[in-house]
């Protein structure tokens, strides 16, 4: 059962990648990503991740592709103007990319090395997480509240209009 | 190896081998800037199911934690990247998002 | 040019605090509204109820017959002149023999028009006719669903000879007096 | 300490006036390179003949670089350190004619070079050796580029990468031996010596090149000496003359000093090969200089032609030949100073350096071509001038070392007088054209600079027996160290 | 670690300096604040602390590498005030510089991956908008985009790498990976090494070496001059010293894996980025190849002996940072408004500005490795440890390229010296005359007495 | 197991019929409220008292002609308010409507599922939805659409962050994110132990959730995405028949999701005063308690029509200042004030 829903999302997953990649229209793209977003959540409620699954739908397909679909709207793209890429080049993203695969599967076999820790289930939970998070993990915790402050510092230096106050 | 719910860890890892190198293919593949970005966002969050996949396995929260730092950071990232479109897009006063293309390589 | 006092200066200034917050304002405008949620509705439910209308109401027009029934108009044009709105055309034609007791005189009106949609309800018609024939009743100009509808022609006009309508309520006295002052009427 | 002086006292009037840039820079020059040479006399006064080394300093300076601030005086040292400080102070001199822009950096630029040029000659540290030899460079490269003639550019540039391109090579050689030495390591020479001495054939055959290539190129012996013609020419005069009368000498100095006990393998492997490239670039350079329009590069090929003959005698690893070498070096740059300072009154007077446009200025000019004669003559080493010792006694020791090259080499003698003379026929006599008519005589600084040189000619090919007193125990000495370390080996 | 509460607090004031309206004491403020983390981190000499469960471990490698980069930047500060000038976003832009020097030093202390991830991106993230800065400029988008996409990816290899070394051995903390790949040697699965080349992509993005440099002369070309300095001073120093930190301790048991990638990497490096600089006709696109050309020295006195090569990379960063920053200092003045750094824009200058023209020729000297300078000396202690470690092919080939630099470096010299003017004589403020001094002074001083910084590792 | 699972699917079905009523009598409610509030009386023919008007309306919706444009993205422009229904529908499954029904010795808790995580799976849901504004907008081919979607984007992920902080300071008090256990928490006073709704410790965050939530349901004030008077219908000016019943279905089922959440939140959910103190059977507690939760729920439902027809539509960037430099600010010093508080005061 669970390794059937495995294979499930895994297929939908990687399909719905695919679909990211070779769609001709940015929306398109981005709805792909979105269901590749999904199965990703449902990929982490398997593991039993709950907590994890529930913040990368807010954080992904909540915050992040809206924003994304926004801008594609705002700047009004569409397959028209998607510059055209030499076949050639085309050809040798997708041999590179091939051979990555490759290496990558073929290096990451051999996982008998991994011994199944056993302890307490559930470190999905938010009380498990807290607990590592602020304590092992507090600094680094608070040193996003810098790269967050950085983040919107600059993006409000970036996007807001210097002339006049008239807004895109 | 099998693991609480079944499902080997190899597994896992090939899952997120070929999402993040979909997500390479597509930084190659395309030219439309906003499709790299979101490519590279796949390429993340295929990080992301692998870590969650070896913290479950591992039985270690450090793991996830982690990927709530990723996640910070990519919605920052995202952000910052988007601004920088918009502001490409204020210079040129164009919808039109040719000015992207200068961006060869 | 101050005509009235009721006009109000617009003064922009700076907001304090409060007023900033908008919070207060806001439960002032809520207050305002629920206190008209138990208002009495002013909604009259129509078909079953209707509205009281004043006496010198002004409804659809009629075309009155005098008392043999024969019909009062001879087509003389002067309410189509007084109309305002241009509502009203018609045309002018001769009795014939033995036609006596439809029409009271020589000359009548063979067809006689009002547009509806174009009648203000002014009652200047009714003011300028010297043959006392039309007349605004209190009855209601009815819906339909077609322009051509709206344009009333003698059969709706003119009243049914068993079937009278009573003008009379209009027809005062003064009304009657006035009318018989020759040197008053518009058509000297 | 007086070495220490000799070395930084340029430098700090160098900077003085690179920073406070002084009204009458060129008098402030002067005066301290006068300073200076009466110091260096000083030190040649008191010198003691048999002494070895003398007025040493040693100071740790970056330890961790095993770096000290090594440096001595010998024999081999005093004689190019006195050169440099005789001949600065009538490069300086030389100039007075000119009027350049910026003088302060000019000057302070040339007495960089000087303290670089007396450090090179002084150095006893590897890597102090190998710094003082890039330091000379960085000043003679800008007095090039600011000050030189239209194709400056690029032919600086040239100069610049060829030098430093071989200087590298032999900077990784340094370090390479840096490491074979024992303990905490170190760059003293004497350690350097036993490290190279301790090696294998073959590493000393790679050594040998390394540092030969960047000496070669400095000199410059034959197939290195692309660059120089080219940058003679369009240097400004006093840098032509720092180049020729000084420069070239520190690659002369490198083999003497640091090739020859440094490697013996090396040498005695490929010293003939060394000394058939020096003999072929000998014919070579006095055939081209033969056949030269142009006054200056005509010197510049000359002086190929005696570096070549030079670099020859020394790899004949003789005495004689080392000895020749060294007198031959004295010789060679006071004569080359003069000889640039002759082109460049020429060429102030006329506007060319070509021998077509000129002709006929003995007439004009008889002191200067009078000067003229002697400085040329001295150049074609006729017996009695400064040239002929140093010829003699190379060409005496090339014979011994192999007979054939000897006389192959000999010919220098005749090619000489064929180039220099017919430069100066097509120069000096014949019919005055407009451009040489108007030629004006010797004036006061001019005569200053040459009457001296004029008479050191003479007084050194009359009587040069204290200069190779000077040199002799400290040649000995190198000498000495080779033939040990090749017969040990053996 | 105080150091870095210092450099965050700065950050904030600089961003409450706009709110509390006290712009104009900003920079003092700042730079008296990046003296007392200079002091802080001197205060902390030789006390290697760990910090925060092991998250950030300051010692004196970490410490050494901070105050440069906290030397580098008070100098920057010094360099680019001119960038502070502008009307809009003074404090932002000092905010983003300082956040990104915080990210640097957790980048040169971290001892947790999650640390140096976030070091990375602090940084990164700054940078992609500083780059962008010149907001009207297209010039400057497209650095910031390109930049940003091109970060943003190698963001995702290093990720990856460090998901797999975090799966193959249960743990982020780097001692505790080191200590693993020590005892548990031969048994390691295969992904850890996968993983370990994958950091290698990842890092070699971020220290620009070839072929993961392309962006890196877009992106110093577009970006305002000022922010390009910074880039390949500061930026620069934090990466090279993450990259030595994850591959001298972490990843040094299995050298062989990474050693033969690495030393393709590195003569890579050297031959393209030089040979590619002799065509540049801009010089700000020319220094940001031969920036990553000096990559390539430094990795190979990093191949030659990763354990030991730590205080060489030091000196070779911190004379290549003088250098660098008086090197940008004088682009900065002699650019201008519209930041045109052509060559032809430098002809003459000796003639329009000497001393401008002086000190641009001591750093450019500096960076070709002409000695006395502080180059010299850094590539100096390069060769002669690939030279100890048996290199001599390599060093060949250094020394070639090295060449190559000499005659690119050379060109600007000689259009300043050689061409004629084309331009009014160049007016600087007093500031920056007495700035190039300062800095002229600093580079001969590391030049003549180097010994203390090679000794401080 | 199977009468548990039995318990579900009738929780379910029933979860999901009340809601589309709820969603149904709530057009008609805004109908007559507003009438109300206008001194009118609204809708009264359908019925009495007009009480079949929604069936007319939605007859009327599927009778209607189905005009898709030409020019529209086909798919996506019947994908749009599948999206925005389904989201809607789906953010349901967490509240908790009741307490615990006891059935034959069995124990059923009146909520289809219980997360330790509930609060966020609304929130995920939540912001999910504004993917059909988006999509039916952009797929319209129109600018108006667009414009409304666009609109509708930015100001919902504007707001959801104000909504998502002021939240965290009852999150930190609570201790929990699960929605039942708050609720359980605010159970009425038992014997002199008294469990105050939480609004009374933190009517700051309350306001500001009870405005984002107006901003996340689009509604008045906040109804920038579709306000006639400047985009004509925004993102569903192109709709008509079923889908555009399906919009404002999805409008009004939020809206009843919000007044749940807002109940649950911080008007004790389906706890009534004193509950524990009458003494009464505990099933008829729950009974009691869930009609008390309808009834809250229903006063928010009318507070939502209450203001729409009291407060004028805000300006683009006057929305945008309440949120961005009103709203995050407060939410934030909510977090701080409320911690603070509570560690001092503990």
């Amino acid at each position: 059962m669970t390794l059937n829903l495995f294979y499930f999302l895994s297929f939908l997953a990687v399909l719905s990648a695919l679909m990211v990649v070779f769609s001709k229209n940015p929306v398109y793209s981005v709805l792909y990503l979105i269901i590749t977003f999904f199965t990703i959540a449902g990929h982490y409620i398997l593991l039993d991740a709950q907590f994890l699954a529930v913040v990368h739908v807010i954080v992904y397909a909540g915050a992040i592709m809206v924003l994304f679909l926004y801008v594609i709207m705002l700047l009004n793209l569409n397959r028209e103007s998607e510059p055209h890429k030499s076949n050639i080049l085309k050809f040798a993203a997708v041999i590179c990319a091939g051979l990555l695969l490759v290496v990558l599967v073929g290096s990451l076999k051999g996982t008998e090395a991994i011994v199944q820790q056993s302890g307490k289930a559930g470190i999905g939970y938010v009380k498990t997480l807290g607990e590592v998070m602020f304590k092992e993990f507090l600094l680094p915790f608070e040193i996003t509240s810098i790269l967050l402050l950085a983040a919107m510092v600059g993006a409000v230096m970036l996007g807001k209009s210097e002339k006049t106050n008239d807004t895109i | 190896m099998q693991p609480q719910n079944g499902i080997p860890i190899d597994y896992y890892i090939w899952l997120a081998a070929a999402l993040f190198t979909i997500g390479v293919l597509g930084v190659l593949y395309r030219r439309n800037a906003i499709i790299i970005f979101m490519c590279i966002e796949l390429m993340l969050n295929a990080v992301n199911v692998l870590l969650v996949a070896f913290s479950t396995y591992l039985n270690d929260a450090a793991g996830q934690v982690f990927v709530f730092f990723i996640m910070a950071v990519a919605a920052a990232e995202v952000a910052v990247g988007l601004a920088i479109l918009i502001m490409m897009y204020r210079n040129t006063k164009t919808t039109d998002i040719n000015i992207l293309n200068r961006l060869k390589w | 040019m101050q005509l009235t006092n009721r006009s109000k200066l617009v003064v922009k200034k700076e907001m304090n605090f409060w007023e900033r917050m908008y919070l207060p304002a806001i439960l002032g405008g809520v207050m305002i509204t629920i206190r008209h949620l138990f208002r009495r509705k002013s909604t009259v439910k129509y078909p079953e109820k209707t509205r009281e209308i004043s006496s010198i109401w002004r409804g659809q027009h009629v075309l009155k017959r005098d008392d043999k029934g024969a019909e009062r108009c001879t087509a003389c044009g002067l309410c189509a002149v007084a109309c305002p709105a241009e509502a009203i055309t018609m045309t002018a034609a001769e009795r014939k023999k033995g036609e006596e007791n439809l029409y009271r005189e020589e000359k009548y009106a063979s067809t006689y028009e009002i547009n509806m949609l174009r009648c203000i309800f002014c009652g200047l018609c009714e003011e300028a006719c010297p043959k006392e024939a039309i007349f605004l009743t209190d009855r209601i100009v009815t819906t339909d669903y077609s322009r051509t509808g709206f344009v009333y022609g003698k059969d709706k006009l003119v009243e049914k000879v068993d079937d009278r309508i009573d003008v009379t309520k209009r027809q005062t006295l003064a009304v009657q007096e006035f009318k018989q002052q020759k040197q008053l009427s518009h058509n000297k | 300490m007086l070495t220490v002086f000799l070395i930084f006292f340029p430098l700090l009037i160098s900077v003085l006036l690179l920073v406070l840039k002084p009204a009458h820079a060129k008098v402030w020059a002067l005066a301290a390179s006068i300073i200076e040479l009466a110091a260096s006399l000083f030190v040649a006064y008191s010198f003691d003949k048999n002494g070895g080394l003398q007025y040493f300093v040693n100071v740790p300076w970056i330890d961790s670089l095993g770096l000290s601030f090594y440096v001595a005086i010998d024999g081999i040292s005093l004689l190019l350190v006195l050169l440099t400080t005789v001949l600065v102070p009538f490069i300086i001199l030389s100039s007075f004619g000119h009027q350049y822009e910026k003088p302060s950096t000019f000057y302070g630029l040339i007495l960089m070079m000087q303290m670089a040029l007396v450090g090179v000659f002084t150095a006893r540290d590897g890597l102090l050796f190998y710094l003082f030899w890039e330091a000379a460079l960085i000043p003679i490269y800008f007095i090039c580029l600011i000050w030189g003639g239209a194709e400056r550019g690029r032919i600086t540039l040239k100069f610049f990468i060829y030098t430093l391109a071989g200087s590298l090579f032999m900077l990784v050689a340094l370090v390479y031996l840096y490491f074979l030495t024992p303990g905490e390591h170190t760059f003293n020479i004497y350690a350097l010596y036993d490290a190279g001495a301790a090696l294998g054939p073959y590493p000393q055959a790679l050594i040998f090149w390394a540092m030969f290539v960047a000496f070669a190129i400095k000199m410059p012996v034959f197939p290195f000496h692309t660059w120089q013609p080219d940058t003679y020419t369009n240097a400004p005069t006093q840098g032509t003359m720092l180049l020729s009368g000084i420069m070239l000498k520190m690659g002369i100095y490198g083999v003497i000093r640091w090739l020859l006990p440094l490697v013996p393998l090396g040498v005695k492997e490929w010293g003939l090969t060394a000394v058939i490239i020096s003999v072929i670039g000998i014919i070579y350079a006095s055939c081209i200089a033969i056949v030269q329009k142009d006054l200056k590069r005509l010197i510049a090929y000359s002086s190929i032609a005696h570096v070549g003959l030079i670099s020859a005698g020394i790899f004949t690893l003789s005495e004689t030949g080392i000895q020749g070498a060294m007198i031959q070096m004295i010789s060679h740059g006071i004569l080359v100073v003069a000889l640039f300072f002759i082109v460049d009154i020429i060429q102030r007077r006329t506007q060319t350096s070509e021998l077509i446009k000129l002709g006929g200025i003995r007439n004009a000019a008889p002191i200067f071509t009078t000067v003229f004669i002697i400085v040329m003559l001295g150049s074609v080493a006729l017996p009695s001038t400064s040239g002929f010792v140093g010829e003699f006694l190379l060409i005496n020791s090339l014979v011994q070392y192999k007979f054939a090259l000897g006389i192959v080499a000999g010919l220098t003698i005749i090619l000489g007088a064929v180039y220099m003379l017919r430069s100066f026929q097509q120069s000096m006599s014949g019919e005055a054209n407009a451009i040489t008519a108007t030629f004006t005589d010797l004036t006061g600084h001019e005569k200053l600079v040459l009457y001296p040189i004029v008479l050191m000619i003479i007084v050194i090919g009359v009587y040069p027996a204290p200069l190779l007193d000077i040199s002799e125990s400290a040649v000995k000495n190198i000498v000495e160290i080779y033939s040990n370390y090749s017969a040990s080996v053996k | 670690m105080n150091a870095l509460f210092v450099i965050c607090g700065l950050g904030i004031i600089s961003l409450i300096a706009e709110i509390a309206n006290f712009r104009k004491w900003l920079i003092s403020i700042i730079v008296l604040g990046l003296l007392g983390a200079a002091a802080l981190v001197v205060a902390d000499w030789n006390t290697a602390v760990a910090y925060y469960h092991d998250m950030l471990v300051f010692d004196n490698f970490s410490l050494a590498f901070t105050g440069l980069i906290i030397g580098s930047s008070l100098l920057w500060f010094w360099t680019a005030s001119d960038f502070f000038e502008a009307l809009f976003h003074k404090t932002d832009k000092s905010a983003l510089i300082l956040f990104a020097i915080a990210g640097g030093v957790l980048m040169t202390s971290f001892n947790n991956m999650a640390m140096l991830f976030l070091g990375i991106e602090i940084l990164s993230i700054s940078l992609y908008v500083l780059a962008g800065s010149r907001k009207e400029d297209l010039g400057s988008n497209e650095a910031a985009f390109k930049y940003f996409l091109m970060g943003s990816f190698a963001t995702g290899f290093l990720l990856f790498g460090i998901t797999l070394v975090y799966g193959a051995t249960g743990t982020f903390q780097i001692n505790t990976i080191a200590n693993y790949v020590l005892t548990h040697a031969g048994e390691l699965p295969s992904f850890f090494y996968a993983g370990a080349l994958l950091m290698l992509i990842g890092l070699a993005f971020k220290i620009s070496a070839v072929p993961f440099h392309f962006w890196a002369p877009d992106v110093y070309e577009g970006s305002p001059t000022a922010v390009t300095g910074f880039m390949s001073t500061v930026v620069k120093i934090a990466a090279i010293a993450s990259f030595f930190k994850i591959f001298a301790t972490c990843f040094s048991t299995i050298a062989p894996v990474w050693y033969t990638i690495l030393l393709v990497i590195m003569v890579l490096t050297l031959v393209i980025a030089n040979i590619t600089a002799v065509y540049q006709n801009s010089v700000k696109r020319m220094l940001a190849y031969s920036s990553v050309g000096h990559v390539g020295y430094i990795l190979l006195a990093f191949l030659a002996d990763h354990k030991e090569s730590d205080g060489t990379i030091f000196f070779y960063l911190a004379a290549y940072a003088v250098s660098s920053l008086a090197a940008f200092g004088a682009l900065i003045l002699v650019g201008g408004k519209e930041e045109n750094t052509l060559v032809e824009r430098f002809n003459g200058l000796f003639k329009r500005n000497p001393i401008v023209a002086v000190g641009l020729t001591i750093a450019l000297l500096s960076l070709a490795g002409i000695p006395p300078l502080p180059g010299f000396f850094g590539k100096y202690l390069v060769f002669a440890m690939a030279i100890n470690n048996g290199m001599i092919p390599y060093v060949i080939v250094a020394i070639v390229t090295s060449l190559i630099g000499v005659y690119y470096y050379f060109r600007v010299i000689i259009a300043m010296y050689f061409k004629d003017a084309v331009a009014e004589p160049l007016k600087v403020s007093t500031s920056k005359e007495v700035l190039i001094v300062v800095l002229i002074l600093i580079t001969l001083a590391l030049g003549i007495f180097p010994d203390f910084l090679i000794q401080l590792l | 197991m199977i009468t548990f699972l039995t318990f579900k699917i009738i929780l379910v079905a029933l979860v999901f019929v009340i809601t589309l009523l709820v969603a149904a009598y709530s057009t008609y409610a805004e109908r007559k409220v507003a009438a109300f509030l206008q001194d009118r009386i609204g809708p009264n023919r359908a019925g009495p008292f007009g009480i079949l008007q929604p069936l007319a309306d939605g007859l009327k919706f599927i009778m209607k002609e189905e005009i898709i444009p030409v020019v529209s993205n086909k798919f996506l422009f019947i994908l749009g308010p599948c999206i925005a229904m389904m989201t809607a529908l789906m953010a349901g499954v967490l509240i908790p409507w009741g307490g615990t029904l006891t059935i034959g010795g069995e124990t059923y808790a009146l909520q289809i599922a219980e997360l330790d995580n509930g609060i966020l799976y609304v929130f995920a849901v939540v912001s999910i939805g504004v993917y059909g504004i988006m999509i039916g907008g952009w797929a319209s081919n129109n600018k108006f659409s667009l414009l409304g979607a666009i609109r509708a984007s930015a100001q919902m992920i504007s707001y959801e962050i104000a909504m998502g902080l002021s939240i965290i300071a009852l999150v930190a008090i609570t201790g929990t994110l699960s929605l039942s256990e708050i609720s359980a928490q605010q159970a009425g006073g038992t014997g002199g132990d008294w469990n105050f709704w939480n609004v009374v410790y933190h009517p700051l965050g309350c306001l500001i959730f009870i405005i984002c939530a107006f901003a996340e349901c689009n509604r008045t004030p906040f109804d920038l995405p579709e306000c006639e008077t400047e985009l004509v219908g925004g993102y569903h000016t192109e709709y008509s028949s079923m889908k555009l019943g399906f919009y404002l279905f999805a409008e009004y089922i939020n809206m009843f999701i919000s007044s749940a959440v807002i109940s649950t939140l911080y008007f004790g959910g389906y706890n009534f005063p004193f509950m524990n103190d009458l003494g009464l059977d505990q099933n008829m507690i729950t009974i009691i308690g869930t009609v008390v939760m309808f009834a809250k729920v229903a006063f928010f439902i009318f507070f939502f029509m209450w203001i729409r027809w009291t407060i004028p539509r805000f300006r683009y960037d006057q929305l945008m200042n309440l949120g961005w430099k009103i709203l995050i600010p407060l939410a934030v010093a909510n977090v701080f004030i409320t911690v603070a508080s509570y560690l001092i005061f503990k």
